[in-house]
């Protein structure tokens, strides 16, 4: 469930992360306009913010070979970010066709649905777990999502 | 046939299914909790779904979670592993009843070994020897027939009882009648209850285990035996195919038993039928509906890959081999490698500095860990397994020697020096040892 | 019996040596440059030694210097691995001089076979099957009887010849005039010399070695072929063994002809006869008096350590095993890992960052390197060599190809990308490739 | 031949290798009294020095179980220091209970012969590369010793 590329330059990434390793830095903070990236050895996860909430992370360590399979749970670290509490489908409106639940720059109350999550044959409603401004909807209607996932940004 | 696998396990062994599957040109999903988002498995699987936090009940044991990580990557086959949710019935059904194939035994047969009194039961039907005992309870008009009939020496037990309490070893003829009313008084003072029962008593077994692999439709193979007395708290730590014990008549007599029985039962998929082993004889303990940790030493001298038949008997296409094309080359150990304090065994979580593999002809390593990677604090200590193949007994452990050396892992504690130990030590090198053998040897007993 | 040997030889193969000596607990001394001074095996061994400047000839070379090392660690036997002073009959006289023990064939043996038309001669005499060829200079009286006589198709050369010219082919009858006559008048032009001579024609060989050996008392066996035929610019590449183009019947026919020459010769030690394969016949190339890179895939399908026997016959201890002892057991293959670029093969030297070998069932890595480790400049680009088995050669291809994606070695370029190539290409995949074939699919050629 | 342990503490120089590894730093030095440690990730080797010129290198990279059986040859960074030009065993004197050929304190001048080494039955005359004052012998009568390693310091 790797596949968000929405304009981050992963190659960037990878690269700083080589260097990274093959310098044993600790770290390394690149800024320009808009984007920080900043790559660490210290934690298991690094993270990239802004312009997006999410990107796959780097690995720290050694598997070259390895497909970028690593999970998107550092974006998290967005305290804005609402994430997925399951595994499942997400869906921005209660039927196909119908009215989406939520839409960038609306206002939302605590316990209001922002979409449906689909699990074994059953909807899981997931609400808004406080008031606030719809600032991004990081995710397309009916796109899996995985445990921890970043689904909407609400400021 | 099957065309993608979800392995729902992590550490090496998520690693090995993998590997069988990706030899097999089969796709394949990683699950991980988020504390295992950087494992080995999660970064060569095709595809990884983080199912749940840390906790196992959360992640690996949700259930929930897994049948959903399914559904949204398509995958169309599930390998529990060892452990976790492996041999739980429900999850085979619930798996079953959504289309997804169970590369594993039917739900049946997973509930039927994993009640102690069903297996038995069920194992007695199937021609397994077990345990001899008494029917029901012991009084003082049958107890000399019964002892006579189940042969010295024997243990008499509190039928209410636990613990120790209420138990006691008749030896001979002459022990019988004094063990007997010690262990009715026992019984009474300790449960209220005097009533006992009686069963062969076994002093020195050893832990002798079958592997069976089974194709659903009446087929059956055994792989031969496994040696696993060396256990520290119930947990294997050395692990030998085949065992010191045990010569060829008494492997293929046992082995035939068990393959025999799983025929008749049409058991699907490996598994292993423990047995406790004392002068000659075998006495089941319990059987595993699943692989197990130490399934690489028989791999090592049958050159049979089990998650290789355990999918192919899954995707119904039977077992690559019939029984008399098994060959048994050579000897195997198999040492497990946790990351513990290596005479505490107090677990050692942290990041591996440097690890680095031993090789050389013979040596097989199973690890998902690399320099760099974290051990999380919430799972088993379990790190990797070192499996070590030679033509004889005494050239594996001669080369088991030699890589203990070599093998690297630093930054955390691990037991590697424990096995150091090991190796030099006589009993071990005569293959002389029963299941008590290393608690003795831990505990610092004398007759080692 | 030897009480410490002193491994004259660096890298994988140094390595190799090691872990031989350490399994059967004899003494180890490690010799090495300055350049190697962090070298694996340097760490591993017992003892080690500085012989020199990083330059071959004034280390690994240096017989003088060698000679000291094992005077001052009193080494009572010297492997001298593969390349460097191995087939060097006057350091085997040297050795001998000095009362060490050369663990190899002996000196004579070395001579005999280090040239070419000594080697031949004693083939012939061996009963080993050679290229046909004319016993002297072919006329134009002679020709077509001695063209009959070999078989067609066959190469007319200059005696006086090298570099493809005064060289031609008849490939029928119909073609030797023309080709005989084109052969001398090129000759005569190219020499000054028209004299030609005739040899049997080899179209699309393979390369198929045997690998023997012998107790030095007149006991030897074979332990089967490889098939070496996949090479570029006479460096082989990828090594199988059994080949995917000989026969049970033919293995053990040409296997059982050169272990019958070692009988016959007394040779001491391991060797390799190498021959050009073509429509069902052998025909000698040479014989190497030593261990090669490929012995591992021999060691995969047989069980049996061949530095073990090495060590043994120099021992006076004789074989471990009889030749109806020997079991073939699957398919094994060698990848050899180069510190080059895999498509131009210029040498990468440089510090390797990561290094991860591949694990699971049938893996072998034979590695000196670790992270951290720096490759030296001076020596040859082998940093490692990957061993795969499986039960049959389409196993062992499935799995080669699971653990090429495995396999991490980060910091500099390898060659590991190649295998990841050949691995699925459809020639590999059948087993259909000559000695050529490996050239013309790097040069593009259109046939793959 | 690894077994020079004249007073250098052979556990801290592997202390701090092994800080520098852990912490992954490049260099540490190390000054304390007379003794200066300097142990670096950069270089394929490290080395000590003072108060005497030889100490065996710390492996800089995994291998934790190996022995320490590397080779001196870093102690030749000290320019002051003849090196054995061979393999063999070293004497000082021409013959045994004769007097040695130099003695610490001596004056020796280009071509003197400084000590032997036997090797293949051979005795081989070490001559002084240079003029110079002899501060330090680093061997005994009889020892062992192999290419590159240090003899006699000559200032």
């Amino acid at each position: 469930m790797s596949e968000k590329k929405n304009g981050i330059d992963k190659g960037l990434i990878r690269d700083l992360a080589d260097i990274l390793n093959d310098t044993d830095l600790t770290e390394i903070e690149v800024e320009q306009d808009d984007l920080r990236i900043r790559v660490s050895r210290a934690s298991t996860t690094q993270y990239v913010q802004a312009p997006i909430a999410a990107a796959a992370p780097i690995a720290a360590a050694a598997v070259a070979a390895a497909p970028a399979a690593a999970a998107p749970v550092a974006a998290a670290d967005n305290k804005n970010a609402i994430t997925a509490p399951m595994v499942g489908t997400a869906y921005l409106a209660p039927a196909p066709g119908a009215k989406a639940f939520i839409e960038v720059g609306a206002t939302v109350k605590e316990g209001q649905t922002l979409l449906i999550i689909e699990a074994m044959k059953t909807m899981n409603q997931i609400p808004a777990p406080r008031s606030g401004k719809v600032t991004e909807i990081l995710i397309t209607d009916g796109q899996p999502v995985e445990y921890g996932q970043p689904l909407v940004i609400v400021e | 046939m099957i065309s993608k696998i979800l392995i729902a396990n992590r550490g090496e062994i998520a690693l090995r299914v993998l590997r069988a599957a990706k030899e097999l040109g089969i796709a394949t999903v990683a699950v991980h909790s988020t504390a295992d988002a950087d494992a080995m498995h999660v970064r060569l699987a095709d595809e990884s779904v983080c199912i749940g936090p840390p906790p196992s009940r959360e992640s690996y044991l949700n259930i929930h979670q897994i049948v959903a990580a399914c559904e949204i990557t398509g995958a169309d086959a599930v390998h529990p592993g060892y452990g976790f949710l492996s041999e739980n019935a429900k999850f085979a059904e619930i798996l079953e009843a959504h289309g997804i194939t169970f590369i594993g035994p039917t739900a049946e047969h997973i509930r039927l070994m994993g009640d102690k009194i069903t297996a038995k039961q069920t194992a007695v039907e199937l021609g397994i020897p077990v345990v001899p005992g008494s029917e029901g309870e012991v009084t003082a008009e049958n107890v000399l027939e019964i002892a006579r009939e189940i042969g010295f020496p024997v243990l008499i037990k509190a039928t209410a009882g636990g613990g120790g309490r209420g138990m006691k070893v008749a030896k001979t003829e002459a022990d019988l009648d004094e063990a007997f009313n010690t262990a009715r008084t026992e019984a009474l003072a300790a449960f209220g209850n005097g009533a006992v029962y009686m069963e062969k008593y076994l002093g020195k077994p050893r832990h002798i285990e079958i592997q069976v692999v089974g194709d659903g439709e009446g087929n059956a193979i055994h792989l031969g035996e496994r040696d696993c007395s060396l256990q520290r708290r119930h947990q294997k730590v050395w692990e030998e195919a085949n065992s010191p014990a045990l010569n060829v008549e008494q492997r293929m007599n046992i082995g035939q038993i068990c393959a025999d029985a799983m025929k008749k039962m049409k058991y699907r998929g490996a598994g292993t039928i423990e047995f406790l082993y004392e002068n000659g004889e075998f006495y089941f303990i319990e059987m595993n509906t699943r692989l197990q940790v130490e399934h690489p030493i028989t791999e090592a001298i049958t050159n049979i890959d089990l998650v290789h038949e355990q999918i192919r008997v899954a995707s119904g296409e039977g077992l690559s081999v019939s029984q008399d094309e098994i060959q048994f080359q050579g000897h195997a150990i198999e040492c497990r490698i946790n990351a513990e304090d290596p005479r505490t065994f107090v677990p050692s979580p942290g990041t591996i500095t440097h690890f680095h593999a031993p090789g050389g002809l013979g040596v097989r390593v199973d690890s998902g860990v690399y320099a760099g990677y974290k051990i999380p604090p919430y799972y088993d200590s379990l790190i990797g397994k070192l499996i070590v193949h030679g033509r004889t007994r005494e050239e594996c452990i001669k080369r088991l020697r030699r890589v203990l050396d070599e093998f690297v892992v630093d930054g955390i504690k691990t037991t590697l020096p424990l096995f150091q130990d090991l190796v030099e030590n006589p009993d071990i090198l005569k293959g002389d040892y029963d299941i008590h053998w290393l608690e003795n040897y831990l505990a610092g007993g004398k007759e080692h």
